[in-house]
């Protein structure tokens, strides 16, 4: 039941919508990036707990970003005891 | 001990805009770990509603009803109890409020709820003010911050008064089931959560959920201050289970509250007699807490 | 079955009837009592709710949002200071479209402070996007409150309704009301059972932030409802009718000759008296009439203009009064009618009955010889506005 | 239509003697009947009124009671500070629980009004042991006004009160229905 689009097709017949219906990307509120060392990063999660977007998605060996939804606030790299995430500017730092 | 490898990898909280750095909503995402998705969430008006569906972005993936700011636990015992008329005994009602919509405007709903003994769970998302209107105090300002509306002027109008105490005010009640927690200390956290979610009838958890731009801070500095707040003593960790006192975390010897204060802008400007006054107050909250423990564990 | 019976407890009775998960309530006079039979009900096994005894009216009716959200059929009552404590949840429950149902036990808004009977409380919940029918009697408020669910529920309508009666007049006052069976009522009222609900398996968000683009839209959708519901109304009551036996005008209520002269409209018990007035002066050859508004929102226009067709004036009674200017109903019913009716008769408006003045036969009669133009009422300097049985 | 006004104290049951009366016309004599308190708060000991109202047809007047047809007076010294025949049409019937003569209660009604008094207080507390007089001025008024049965207010009370005060209340009213009764037929 898709109640809601972005464009709005069919009018919801009252203020309710299905939740998770998440259509614009955080991501570009971003102007640091957090980019992670797959050497020095050893899956310890620490910034998986501490995202407020989850944006940090578990992997097999190390953890992933999610850059359409990371918001760049920082927290993984200030968190991460491994010194496994480096901030970088969106623009402009080489990646 | 859960470890987080064990934690679940869905977001069902996922896609909000709140701002970067963002601790209220941080303590949201860590709760929904443990709640699952057998929950319905109510929310009042204000930070954590805001970002969480303001169309087109509708981020919870857990059925969620907004609410009016006094109306929190109040909507949420309507919840409950309709569920219970329906012979539903196996979904949970989560109400999720601020430091304001708790301990001011929702207070009176709250000790209604608590009193009654309704089937919920109730989490204090605490930024200490009205960080959606633009940062005014709380009655759980702390003592010294300024905020928009103790702005500490020449005058010194700085916040004047300590936190009210929500976990005795709600211990009051009789309360099944209270506790404090920090973001920086998500195990201690959801150990807590999962507590809540078995217990029967209502339970309390009042979270600290530090804001950036509200306290003065760089956003990647969130879970930093929050760890600070319980490791300077500032912010106790501890439950009450049945009248119960236990300190989940004890802290042997306290960092020097500076290390807190400094970094926040919030504080900026504190003389080192003012410094001296929050340790006084956290000494003095420390031997209440204590002797509470003592007396209650007999 | 023919009981002996105050308002209240024959409201107790409806909502017995109607059989609601929830019953979410705090006492204040004059409706206490509706809720004390309530818990008697549940009590003694006649009826299976859950009634939280909530701390405020504020509670009252979030309580009753969270439950109708979740899907079960919510009742509460109150009355003036209580419906006015509540107010800012009746904007979200007609908002989100929950169709709660609330007895009102009309009572005056303090200070100074009062008990007593007008309509002020409801008048000044009148914009908050719910239903509101008048009832005359209790018998009426017995079948209408039943006919709210059924009203409320319809997914063509979803609004909640408020079921307005007079304090003590109707809330104090017994008489023989008829109790339907459970049956025939079970039969007549589908259990609740919306399309839109909190459910863990299926996670819907309700009321989110609505941008400007949005907001208006949700507000058109709900003033269509509204309208619908005029039409709604009318089928329940006559539905009503059919399956129990007992027909209720929907919208409104004409009494009096078809030809009549001189119309009053009003609203509530104090038609009832109307009524008697109205049979005297027939009596004595004046063609005058009463226009008994039952529903109040939506405002049933046609249906008005229609009743006052011909009528050379009009008097409208007020239990309220919008200061600094008139009384509600007036300043309705006159809108109503311009454009619409052509010519339009003479509209004044009398403003009486507050704060439990009694208004007597003597002051109806009154009223209609004013209209007429064979007695002379004061009337303040630049004001619409007869002020009834008032000590100058 | 009839109109009757109950004078009493908080807590002496006058607002249940309206009920009564009106239960026991509505219901069990085809008749039609409103009854209601002064609308207000009621506190025990403080003067209290309630009314019945009764007809043939269906009750749509609403408003409150001016010129009753019948006063019924549940504690003389309500004498002192209430004017309780207001209003009292001028063959209306006044009915008194006191121990005292008619006549030597210097009630102002009208030329044609009749007044009569009944010891209530007498036969509730010997049947009731307690001083509620409000079923017992009920037997009393069946007597002497012709409003309604015996019978009817006997049905009434046992369809109103608790199931361990009907069989007293019945007693005290129907006690007070002979007392005047046979005083009449003595006259």
């Amino acid at each position: 039941m898709n109640l809601m689009s972005a464009r709005i097709t069919g009018f919801p017949k009252i203020p309710v919508v299905p939740g998770g219906t998440v259509l614009v990307k955080t991501g570009g509120w971003r102007t640091m990036r957090p980019v992670i060392d797959p050497e020095k990063c050893n899956n310890c999660l620490q910034c998986w707990i501490y995202c407020p977007d989850g944006t940090i998605e578990k992997g097999a060996k190390t953890v992933m970003i999610n850059y359409d939804y990371c918001k760049g606030c920082g927290i993984c790299s200030e968190e991460c005891s491994h010194g496994a995430i480096t901030m970088l500017r969106e623009m402009g730092d080489e990646k | 001990m859960t470890t987080l490898a064990e934690l679940t990898s869905e977001e069902l909280f996922f896609g909000h805009a709140g701002c970067a750095g963002c601790g209220s909503v941080l303590a949201v995402r860590q709760a929904l770990k443990v709640l699952g998705r057998n929950v319905i969430f109510v929310e009042p008006a204000g930070c954590v509603l805001g970002v969480t569906c303001f169309y087109p972005q509708v981020a919870l993936r857990v059925p969620l009803l907004p609410t009016a700011f006094p109306a929190t636990a109040s909507t949420a015992s309507g919840v409950s109890v309709a569920l219970k008329a329906k012979g539903r005994h196996d979904v949970k009602v989560v109400a999720v409020a601020g430091d304001g919509g708790t301990a001011d405007i929702g207070l009176q709903a709250l000790s209604g709820a608590v009193e009654r003994g309704d089937e919920l769970i109730y989490i204090c998302t605490d930024n200490e003010a009205y960080m959606n209107t633009g940062i005014q105090r709380s009655g759980l300002t702390p003592w010294g911050a300024t905020t928009t509306t103790t702005p500490g002027g020449k005058l010194g109008h700085r916040e004047d008064k300590s936190k009210k105490d929500m976990m005795a005010i709600v211990a009051a009640h009789g309360i099944p089931y209270a506790a404090t927690a920090s973001i920086s200390h998500w195990n201690d956290f959801l150990q807590k959560v999962e507590k809540a979610y078995r217990v029967k009838g209502p339970s309390f958890l009042h979270v600290l959920a530090p804001c950036p731009p509200g306290w003065g801070f760089d956003t990647s500095q969130t879970v930093k201050f929050a760890r600070l707040a319980v490791q300077t003593g500032i912010w106790p960790l501890y439950e009450i289970e049945n009248g119960k006192y236990r300190i989940t975390l004890k802290i042997r010897n306290f960092k020097p509250v500076r290390e807190y204060v400094e970094g926040q802008g919030r504080f900026r400007g504190l003389s080192e007699a003012e410094v001296a006054h929050i340790e006084s107050l956290r000494d003095q909250q420390w031997a209440n807490i204590n002797s509470i423990v003592e007396v209650t564990n007999k | 079955m023919k009981m002996y019976l105050n308002g209240n407890t024959a409201v107790a009775h409806a909502v017995r009837l109607v059989k609601p998960g929830v019953v979410a309530a705090y006492p204040i006079t004059p409706q206490t009592v509706i809720v004390e039979k309530i818990a008697d009900f549940i009590a003694n096994g006649e009826l299976d709710a859950q009634y939280i005894k909530v701390e405020s009216e504020h509670t009252a009716m979030a309580a009753c949002y969270g439950a109708s959200a979740a899907g079960a059929r919510a009742f509460t009552a109150t009355s003036s200071q209580g419906l006015a404590y509540m107010q800012e949840m009746l904007n979200y429950v007609s908002g989100v479209r929950v169709p709660v149902v609330m007895v009102v036990g009309n009572r005056a808004l303090s200070g100074p402070w009062t008990i007593w009977l007008d309509h002020q409380d409801t008048i000044q919940a009148r914009d908050t996007g719910w239903i509101q029918l008048y009832v005359e009697n209790s018998q009426e408020a017995l079948d209408t409150i039943i006919q709210a669910y059924k009203i409320a529920e319809n997914p063509e309508i979803l609004t909640p309704v408020m079921v307005c009666m007079d304090a003590f007049v109707l809330t104090h006052t017994e008489e023989v009301v008829d109790v339907p069976e459970a049956k025939a009522i079970d039969a007549f009222l589908p259990p609740y059972n919306p399309e839109f609900v909190l459910d863990a398996n299926n996670p819907l968000t309700f009321s989110f932030g609505t941008p400007p683009a949005l907001y208006m839209e949700f507000r058109v959708l709900q003033e269509q409802a509204m309208q619908r519901a005029l039409g709604i109304i009318k089928e329940v009551a006559e539905d009503y009718g059919r399956t129990i036996g007992r027909y209720w005008p929907g919208l409104i209520e004409k009494y009096g000759p078809e030809d009549a002269e001189v119309v009053v409209v009003a609203m509530g018990s104090l038609c009832g008296t109307i009524k008697e007035v109205v049979d005297d002066l027939n009596y004595r050859g004046k063609k005058v009439a009463l226009v008994r508004i039952r529903a109040y929102r939506p405002f049933p226009v046609t249906d008005i203009c229609q009743a006052l067709q011909g009528a050379k004036a009009v008097g409208v009674f007020d239990r309220d009064l919008s200061f600094g200017y008139a009384g509600a109903l007036y300043t309705d019913v006159k809108a109503a009618l311009y454009g619409n009716l052509n010519p339009a008769p003479r509209v004044l408006n009398y403003v009486g009955g507050l704060g439990g003045r009694d208004v007597r036969v003597e002051e109806i009669e009154s009223i209609f010889l004013n209209l007429l133009g064979e007695q002379h009422m004061y009337q303040q300097e630049q004001s619409d506005v007869r002020f009834v049985g008032v000590r100058w | 239509m009839l109109e009757i006004r109950f004078h009493g104290r908080g807590g002496q049951g006058a607002v249940m003697a309206a009920t009564i009366l009106g239960k026991a016309v509505a219901l069990y004599e085809g008749k039609y009947a409103l009854s209601f308190p002064a609308f207000g708060t009621e506190r025990r000991g403080a003067p209290v009124m309630a009314f019945t109202r009764i007809d043939d047809k269906p009750i749509r007047l609403r408003t409150q009671v001016y010129k009753p047809n019948v006063v019924v007076v549940l504690d003389d010294s309500l004498l002192i500070t209430t004017n309780v025949v207001e209003g009292l049409a001028s063959d209306g019937l006044v009915l008194v629980n006191t121990v005292m003569p008619a006549e030597e209660m210097g009630l102002q009604a009208g030329p044609n009004a009749k007044v009569v008094t009944i010891d209530a207080t007498g036969i509730a507390l010997k049947t009731l042991k307690v001083n509620i007089v409000n079923t017992s001025i009920l037997g009393a008024l069946c007597a002497v006004s012709g409003l309604v049965k015996i019978d009817s207010i006997v049905k009434a009370i046992e369809n109103t009160l608790p199931e361990r005060l009907v069989k007293r209340n019945v007693e005290a009213a129907q006690e007070a229905y002979r007392a005047l009764s046979e005083g009449r037929k003595a006259q």
